[in-house]
């Protein structure tokens, strides 16, 4: 299930209600993002992501069926949030379940990587002397690259 | 009247996220409409950058490729959330 | 920090706490493992969790000192029941925080593995029939010689 | 008297988790421990099994390490919790 909103959520929460929806699996992977107090050249004082619909929800559903059809999932959630948030934030919430471990683990990894690098969002840093556009580290492309890298290796 | 959104960089740019335009009648591909903007906006390359891809009536295209007066079009440079 | 307990725990308490710990994080990865109520060979009525104090924790100690020196992290967290549960009660939490993901992702797998393989508990699942004691599937042991294989790449 | 530890499918074979032992004064390392409990067990080889590690005192052990009739003494089969 995916949900793209403007309003605040609950990570822990979250992870209650995706642990009834996977009920009877053995393993759940979570990965949560939150917005830093620093980056590498000062404070942050908030973050602004915008998102442009019905493109993003396409692209995170596809994702997802990706997903589904690489590991054993029993159940996949993701929640990210547009608007403004403040230092401490959550930003986006991944969990992956699975009867056994190493599924989950790929599964909610996978879903970052996808949502790091081409989910179709745009991150600003809000700083006391304005603002800057975040766009992807060369080390995110890398992590996303690993699971074609695989398709490759398999193939 | 076409729909016009800016993302990211390009809302810092034009000052606003997206705004109603007349597009004039001799722009009738994306590059024209890159170029035009570019000027109107002064904004000194940043809708030429090859990394702002665009999109149709929320589908991305390749340069160059029509455009009507009447769609919605995204300037999007590089993606990425989380 | 690390609980091995007999009691009862949520996942999703521990979470909104290692939150607050790990506040200025960018990144929290958790692994929570639950009693799957079917085994590859028929129903599960309960699991029984033994360890041996104090060499158990200070195994574990000596793992979340390991992931400290490898992985940039900023907090971990391993709760661990022993004693009797039920299907879908949580057996094992595990959570790492970190700037950025994949610290946290593999400093939570690299945990999970050593849970594992080399962890001091004993695991018996419950059936109608009877009970099992549960050896680690080669699988854990390849999963956990994963990290060693790091090391002698980069040595 | 020793401390003796059974864990996981020991505990089954014995019927118990811990037991008080008297062993018998020409009982001095683990080696002999292993083959004199599991005939007291019948146990069937279950004590010999080179899968099952010892630990005396909370420290594990190789064969044949000196037992001495205070220690605690486990018997651990492969380990594995999560």
């Amino acid at each position: 299930m995916i949900t793209i909103t403007p309003h605040p959520f609950n990570a822990a929460e979250a992870l209650e209600a995706f642990q009834k929806e996977a009920r009877g699996a053995g393993a759940i992977v979570t990965f949560t993002g939150l917005v830093r107090d620093t980056a590498s050249d000062g404070d942050v004082t908030g973050l602004h992501l915008q998102a442009y619909s019905p493109m993003t929800e396409r692209g995170v559903e596809k994702a997802i069926a990706e997903a589904r059809k690489r590991w054993p999932v029993t159940a996949l959630r993701i929640i990210h949030r547009t608007g403004d948030m403040a230092p401490f934030d959550p930003i986006v919430f991944v969990a992956a379940a699975s009867a056994h471990r190493r599924a989950a683990f790929e599964a909610a990894d996978f879903l970052m990587d996808y949502l790091k690098t081409e989910a179709v969002f745009w991150k600003k840093e809000l700083t006391p002397t304005g603002g800057r556009w975040i766009e992807p580290r060369a080390e995110d492309y890398s992590d996303s690259a690993r699971w074609s890298q695989t398709d490759t290796e398999k193939a | 009247m076409a729909d016009i959104l800016y993302f990211g960089r390009l809302s810092d740019v034009t000052g606003k996220d997206s705004e109603k335009l007349d597009i004039p009648a001799a722009i009738t591909d994306t590059a024209a409409l890159r170029r035009w903007l570019d000027e109107e906006k002064s904004a000194d390359g940043a809708f030429l950058d090859k990394s702002v891809r665009l999109a149709i009536n929320n589908e991305i295209v390749v340069d160059p490729h029509p455009v009507s007066r009447s769609d919605e079009i995204a300037f999007m440079p590089p993606v990425g959330g989380g």
